[in-house]
């Protein structure tokens, strides 16, 4: 439910770093893959599509490692949830726990106890607190997203627009961090908008298609919103659908392409940043094994076959610049 | 009946012939390894009245349930008009023109007086979207209740109606079904004297238009005054059937009991001592009384005979500090105890036995020790504020032997003892308390002959032994049995005082109905 | 026949309406003046539209409360039939009408399930739907396996949205919401089913004795909550056009319903329905959310003024009707 | 309906007994209690002998507790208040709202941990006040209450927890979320004695006696001289002390506060109270069954998502076997009027024929 909700506050520090090629600390190129590893993927909740993209990545990146995969989480995004799932690895003895945290802060101690009992922990998209896992896969770097947000709207809207955020809870930590960003970037780059209200949608379509409408309804002066929430980009957009805005308010946000299509094509997003969670799923998987064969330092550089070279620092590993979906492009993307 | 065969059938019974004979042919009903009926006989014909008598227990309500459908016997068959008839549910019985009045009509609190009548039995009209017809119901109903001379408004919510006019309304229902069999399952218990005057009215008439009563009562005078035929159950076995010329009185209860019984005759022996008791002067509590004043010594036991709604209850209910007083002080001894709460007169040695034991009185689900210890669980043994299991237990068991509880366990729910058994449960729990005033209201309500007199003599060993008692009964016997002095109250007021010889049953009912003038007001009340 | 009386009538018969009506009006002029774009046509369609996915569920919920029973699934069932329609039309292009039959044959059986337990069973309905919750739920999962509905065909987005005709400035949810509560009504007040489900909710006991299958009273009326409350789902999916494994529990749309119909005059003891009622009251919660945010009033006390409402207007009406019933004794 | 005459049984057996003033229960577990006893072992044995990892030894037994000890303190507070025919459905609101202020007082305010815990204890008291006084004073039903209640306590966690909630608490006060003494885990240290506390409280004390009282016929207890008020303010102030309790252990579990946390706790612990027997209508039940409804759950969750079974299916699990259990309990019944009584009572005597209606 609560869709790219937290990260972890000093990620946002530590992991500003871009893809890179330094070359200064190379890796082995060639993965030991003899052992069979069982590695589990737990997202914040089932039953989200981008956390099934994720998983279909992983999935044929698995069996391509020698890797036993599964793919569990709670049915509801409650960290207490995910506590419980990973109380059951630690017991039926898995080799790595790959997983995206419902909130930083309470997971920590039971992944702290699997990585005691020599349990590989690799964080991806939200990030858990830094001594609780072992690597860190950001999804992009928080800046990056931030500018790539205001500028999808900024283009359509011009520079001196009143803009509304619709975010899914108060307390995300990851969408925090991205409208602290976009905030920023706004600040140097267009000096002349303004950002006129922030409201919730609880990642929940309902609620952010009400929310949506209220904003709109509300602000009438509002050109563009930005949505950094899979369930606020699209009740965003059905909001601006519902009532006739097309073409005069836009829409961005963080949300997989399947469930923007329709909005795209009807020009009420122009434009959505957001990155190929599908590779991402497979990048985790590398990583993961990569992890269980210590073959990564915690500031490294590797080559993942396929997926390109990554740059590890402090134990982050930055996935990729931002992937803005646009008219042109969203029909290569399905997920 | 399924439920699609019940949303397609056409409505109320069909009914309609006139004079019917009802026959229950050697009825035996069984609950598990209990015989309840064994080879009864009971015919009801047109134009009569048929009464079952018996103790409680001795299977009349049992007999009536098969007779409306809502048990099926063992053994044995029924009869209407000589055809055999298998009744599976109540509204099968209905169907046939058979109706049973609950003694307590189980309420429908939110829905109005015609719709409640209709229940079940809903009229619809319209050839291809049936929908309830409204206008039918409201006109049928206030025609039924017109021929009764009731008058209830149809609209009323079904929660404003007291027990007596609920009665009436489901004796109305009968009417509106066309049934032509009406069996009244004990009503009088719950009814004043005056109530089941009109109710007996309109029973007489009813039997005058050919339809076919029956009736359960203990009551002996009432017995003898409306029966035609009588039939009188012991143990599940009917031990004698006639007209009822074929009786008296003290036939019809050694009968019912089994054994000759002294007629009931006034104590021979007074406890009364010159110490006060409690003292009320000019109690009011609005609408209910007004302006009550009485005093009570120790051993003396005071009877306050009255309607039921007359405020008696609320009398008592207002000393033991369950209402609030409008006015007026209540001291007991020469404490002022005006508005003090129960729980704390129960310390200072008050105790109240009030009338309705499911409601009131008792809990029902839970054990015989837990209810008596439950008026004042201080006086069990405590160690660390837990209570001494052992303690409760001697407690519990010299109270069950005290009284004469009949029990299989102390543990025994109370749902498992018979109504009587109950009375003395709730009994024990608060005279185990050792109280110096007591104030008993309706005592002997829904309990068998035998048990009434346990209880009297409980009540008289209670005033030998210095207790203050007062008494709160509709039944004037009772109260020339067990009385020093009776107060009649009317309306809310105290409208006569009786002491000694002057208290006889003729002279109580004369005077707690308030002389002629008054008699005329509360029949228009009864009928309001 | 005066006005007057007619007036004095209709107010002691309908006063709970009348009030959440004049309540309801009376927020929207204040709300008016000081933001003159509250009232403004657009904002008004939407605040109606905003109700009837909750309305429809509510009035489910209705005649579940009137019967004195209760019923928590029907936040699984809404999600659960607005998965399998919407999967099954973004996947194979259900049509519409087979998509309401779908809906409404689940919601039946379903819904006849909690029924079932409660009345052969006999376990108390908030047990039964508290673990029927979680079955329920669990079939969305099954179902979908994970996956979420994020494309409509457009007749069902016409559904959710559109209008029958265009001299008619209703949308057609709203007029499918009336059609509902007319039917609900006559269901309700003018059918031997209706009365007999308040007979029910009234002493079930003594419905028994007047000879009413109260068994299977007892499984129409859950079967009917369900029907509704997945036929909300349907709606639901049109209106939004997306459905995810945790629409209808993610909102807790089962508390929802369940407050909606007490602010409408319903007694949680049963006995009486309040059907229209329950539809203003859903629309008066609607109206009052969209106005904190007209106040300005930050989104985190949102359910803070839901749940001062919910104790305000149980509260009135609590009060009212004691009063009312002290004067009938009279 | 309930006329003594109807219950003709009672009447013929009492007539044949003499007075024997005797307790007929001699063990101490009724037939209930038992039954959840049998449960809990079938639990344990079953999972430890089908799903590798259940068992590692008592003391990962132990402290695999802790993950679900937290429900079982708020099912022993919300035990007393469905005692007394009501409900508490603001516990997971409360529990939230208790753990966010008592980690913005440490944060915030640079309060002592434990001080601002026990100022927690005091807020969980204060708030089930409320919800009290909302039932008693403006009499609306508890149902009603404490949905309103829970959703305002609700807003104003939020509104404390602010942006970031405060996490990394001191490790003394983690420990009370997952340290141990020795293989004793402190939760159990806590949980234990607070079980033994209610279980006297509600079968031994005068006040338990009372609080089934009223449950079971608040009329009744009014006619006896007890103050149901009073009976009802305690049950529903430990109700949310009890909650707040579960708050803190959350928070030093997770070693964070969260605005949403107790979230999970209410429907839960509602399943365990059930399950434990008592009745949703008050009066029936024992503390003891709850207490074992909480072992059999939690381990039972434990067990199946070690032997694999995802965190749906056990959801769907628990909510099967919570309709089950009550299901098999009303058909053997106390009083023996349930279908599987009657049946039973068929089986041994083929001749007793008819059933009665009701």
């Amino acid at each position: 439910m609560k869709f790219k909700k937290n990260a972890i506050t000093l990620a946002a520090c530590l992991g500003v770093a871009a893809v890179t090629a330094t070359g200064a600390l190379a890796a082995d190129q060639k993965v030991d893959t003899s052992k069979r590893i069982k590695v589990a993927m737990v997202p914040k909740l089932i039953g989200l599509s981008v956390f099934k993209a994720n998983e279909q990545g992983a999935k044929k990146e698995a069996k391509k490692l020698n890797i036993d995969f599964l793919y569990t989480g709670p049915v509801t995004a409650s960290a207490q949830g995910q506590v419980d799932v990973f109380n059951s690895l630690i017991a039926r003895k898995f080799d790595v726990i790959t997983t995206t945290a419902n909130n930083p802060t309470e997971l920590a101690p039971a992944l702290r106890r699997a990585m005691k009992k020599g349990i590989k922990v690799v964080s991806y998209d939200s990030d858990v607190a830094p001594d609780a896992r072992d690597f860190f896969i950001q999804n992009t770097s928080y800046p990056a997203f931030g500018k790539a947000l205001v500028d999808s709207v900024a283009k359509y809207t011009g520079p001196d627009a009143k803009i509304a955020i619709l975010s899914s809870t108060k307390d995300a930590t990851i969408q925090n961090a991205w409208i602290d960003a976009l905030k920023a970037y706004m600040k140097t780059a267009y000096p002349k908008m303004e950002i006129v209200t922030t409201q919730y949608g609880e990642s929940s379509p309902s609620k952010s298609l009400t929310a949506g409408l209220n904003i709109i309804q509300a602000h009438p002066d509002v050109t563009g919103i930005i949505a950094p929430d899979g369930a606020a980009e699209v009740g965003a957009a059905a909001a601006v659908q519902k009532l006739g805005k097309t073409g005069k308010i836009f829409v961005t946000g963080a949300s997989d392409p399947d469930s923007i299509r329709q909005y795209v094509k009807a020009g009420i997003i122009k434009a959505s940043p957001l990155w190929d969670e599908v590779k991402e799923g497979q990048l985790v998987m590398y990583v993961a094994r990569l992890a269980h064969n210590n073959a990564l330092k915690p500031n490294d550089h590797f080559e993942a076959p396929g997926l390109g070279s990554f740059e590890v620092k402090n134990k982050v590993i930055v996935f990729s610049k931002p992937l803005v979906f646009t008219a042109e492009n969203i029909g290569k993307y399905h997920f | 009946m399924s439920f699609a065969q019940w949303a397609a059938s056409p409505g109320p019974g069909v009914g309609g012939h006139e004079g019917r004979i009802y026959r229950a042919c050697n009825i035996g009903k069984r609950f598990g390894p209990v015989t309840v009926l064994r080879d009864v006989d009971a015919t009801l014909r047109a134009g009569r009245v048929l009464t079952i008598m018996g103790e409680n227990g001795a299977g009349k309500s049992t007999l009536f349930k098969i007779l409306a459908g809502q048990l099926r016997p063992t053994s044995g068959h029924i009869e209407l008009d000589g055809q055999e008839l298998s009744l599976g549910a109540p509204s099968a019985a209905h169907a046939h023109g058979i109706y049973l009045v609950p003694q307590e009509p189980m309420l429908m609190p939110e829905l109005s007086v015609a719709e409640m009548m209709f229940v079940g039995h809903m009229p619809t009209s319209g050839r291809f979207l049936k929908r309830v017809d409204w206008r039918a119901i409201r006109s049928r109903a206030r025609a039924v209740l017109d021929a009764l001379e009731l008058d209830i408004g149809i609209d009323r919510p079904a929660k404003t109606l007291s027990i007596a006019q609920l009665q009436l309304v489901e004796c109305a229902k009968a009417l509106l079904h066309e049934c032509r069999v009406i069996l009244f399952d004990e009503p009088t218990s719950p009814l004043t004297a005056h109530e089941v005057e009109t109710l007996f009215g309109i029973m007489r008439r009813l039997a005058g238009d050919g339809y076919t009563l029956s009736f359960i009562s203990h009551r002996t005078e009432e017995v003898m005054e409306i029966s035609d035929d009588i039939v009188v159950l012991r143990d599940g076995r009917m031990v004698g059937a006639a007209e009822r010329g074929a009786f008296d009185r003290a036939s019809l209860l050694s009968l019912m009991v089994g054994r000759e019984l002294r007629t009931v005759s006034r104590r021979t022996k007074s406890h009364v001592t010159q110490e006060l008791a409690l003292s009320v002067k000019g109690l009011t509590h609005e609408p209910s009384f007004r302006d009550v004043d009485f005093s009570l010594r120790r051993g003396e036991i005071l009877g306050l005979a009255g309607l039921i709604g007359a405020g008696r209850t609320e009398i008592a209910e207002t000393i033991f500090g369950l209402r609030q007083v409008d006015r007026g002080t209540v001291k007991l001894g020469n404490t002022d105890i005006t508005g003090v709460p129960s729980h704390d007169l129960i310390r200072r040695g008050v105790a109240y036995v009030p009338e309705d034991r499911g409601r009131h009185g008792a809990v029902l689900p839970m054990t015989i020790t837990e209810n008596i210890t439950s008026s004042r669980m201080e006086r069990v043994r405590q160690t660390a504020g837990l209570m001494s299991r052992g303690h409760e237990t001697e407690i519990g068991a010299k109270a069950v032997r005290d009284f004469r509880i009949r029990c299989a366990g102390l543990d025994q729910t109370l749902l498992e003892l018979s109504g009587g058994n109950q009375q003395k449960v709730v009994f024990a729990k608060w005279i185990s308390t050792e109280p110096r005033l007591v104030i008993l209201d309706e005592p002997t309500r829904g309990v068998d002959v035998g048990a009434k007199e346990e209880i009297y003599e409980l009540i008289d060993r209670m005033a030998a032994s210095g207790t203050a008692v007062v008494v709160i009964s509709s039944e004037s016997e009772e109260l020339v049995r067990l009385c020093d002095r009776v107060l009649c109250i009317y309306e809310g007021r105290i409208v006569a005082e009786l002491a000694g010889e002057e208290i006889t049953p003729q002279s109580v009912t004369a005077s707690y109905v308030g002389g002629s003038q008054a008699r005329d007001a509360e029949f228009e009340k009864a009928g309001a | 026949m005066g006005t007057k009386d007619d007036i004095e009538r209709v107010l002691r018969r309908r006063g709970r309406e009348v009030a959440l009506v004049g309540v309801t009006l009376a927020l929207v002029v204040v709300l008016g003046i000081l933001q003159p774009r509250f009232v403004h046509l657009e904002n008004l369609r939407f605040m109606l539209l905003g109700s009837v996915v909750l309305s429809l569920v509510a009035l489910g919920q209705t005649f579940v409360i009137a019967m004195r029973g209760i019923d928590l699934s029907v936040a699984p069932l809404l999600g659960l039939s607005a998965m399998v329609c919407g999967l099954l039309a973004q996947s194979q292009g259900l049509p519409l009408w087979i998509a309401f039959a779908l809906s409404l044959g689940i919601g039946v059986v379903l819904g006849a399930f909690n029924g079932l337990l409660v009345s052969a069973l006999s376990i108390p309905p908030i047990v039964v739907t508290l673990g029927t919750y979680s079955i329920y739920s669990g079939f969305i999962f099954i179902y979908s396996q994970g996956t979420q509905v994020f494309s409509i065909p457009a007749a069902y987005g016409h559904l959710g949205n559109g209008y029958l005709v265009p001299w008619l400035p209703i949308p057609i949810p709203v007029l499918v919401l009336l059609v509902v509560l007319a039917l609900c009504s006559f269901l309700l007040g003018y059918t031997r089913f209706g009365r007999a489900l308040l007979a029910v909710g009234n002493n079930d006991a003594a419905a028994y004795n007047a000879g009413i299958p109260v068994g299977g009273i007892r499984i129409a009326v859950y079967a009917l909550s369900g029907m509704l409350a997945s036929f909300a789902g349907l709606m639901f999916l049109c209106y939004t056009g997306s459905a995810t494994v945790t629409a209808g529990t993610g909102d807790h749309i089962e508390l929802q319903s369940i407050a909606v119909a007490l602010v409408g005059g319903t007694p949680i003891n049963g006995g009486r329905g309040n059907l229209i009622g329950t539809v203003l009251g859903s629309l008066f919660l609607s109206v009052v959310l969209t106005a904190l945010v007209f106040l300005r009033v930050p989104a985190i006390w949102y359910s803070a003024g839901e749940g001062l409402m919910i104790l305000a207007t149980v509260q009135a009406g609590l009060r009212r009707h004691r009063a009312r019933d002290a004067e009938a004794v009279a | 309906m309930s006329r003594p005459d109807a219950i003709p049984a009672s009447a013929v057996r009492s007539e044949a007994n003499t007075v024997k003033p005797f307790n007929r229960r001699h063990f101490p577990l009724d037939g209930w209690e038992m039954t959840l006893v049998v449960l809990l072992v079938l639990v344990l044995v079953g999972f430890s002998w089908a799903a590798p990892g259940f068992y590692d030894g008592m003391p990962d037994l132990l402290s695999m507790a802790e993950n679900f000890l937290p429900f079982g303190f708020v099912a022993l507070g919300l035990s007393l208040v469905i005692f007394t025919g009501g409900i508490d459905l603001s516990v997971s609101t409360t529990a939230s709202l208790t753990a966010v202020v008592v980690a913005q007082l440490w944060h915030g305010f640079g309060m002592n941990i434990w001080v601002a815990a026990g100022i927690g204890l005091l807020l969980g008291a204060l708030l089930g006040a409320i919800n009290v006084l909302v039932i008693i004073r403006l009499k609306i039903e508890p149902l009603i209450a404490t949905l309103a209640t829970s959703f305002i306590y609700g807003s104003i966690a939020t509104a404390v927890a602010g942006n970031a909630p405060p996490s990394g608490f001191p490790d003394a006060f983690n420990a009370l979320g997952g340290g141990a003494l020795g293989i004793l885990p402190y939760q159990l240290l806590l949980f234990v004695p607070l079980c033994l506390g209610f279980w006297l409280l509600v079968a031994r004390s005068a006040y338990g006696r009372k609080l089934v009282m009223v449950g079971y016929n608040r009329e009744v207890a009014l006619y006896s001289g007890i103050r149901v008020e009073r009976i009802l303010v305690v049950a529903y102030v430990l109700s949310g002390v009890m909650a707040a309790v579960a708050g803190l252990v959350l928070a030093a579990y997770y070693s964070a506060a969260r605005p949403d946390m107790g979230d999970p706790l209410l429907l839960a612990t509602l399943t365990m109270v059930v399950l434990g027997g008592v009745s949703i209508f008050g009066g029936e039940g024992t503390m003891l069954g709850v207490i074992l409804a909480v072992f059999i759950l939690g381990f039972l969750r434990q067990g199946m998502m070690i032997a694999g079974f995802s965190d749906m299916v056990t959801t769907m699990v628990t909510g099967a076997i919570l309709i089950t259990s009550i299901a098999v309990k009303n058909l053997f019944n106390k009083r023996g009027t349930g279908l599987g009584n009657q049946l039973w009572a068929l089986l041994r005597r083929p001749e007793a024929t008819g059933s009665e209606p009701e």
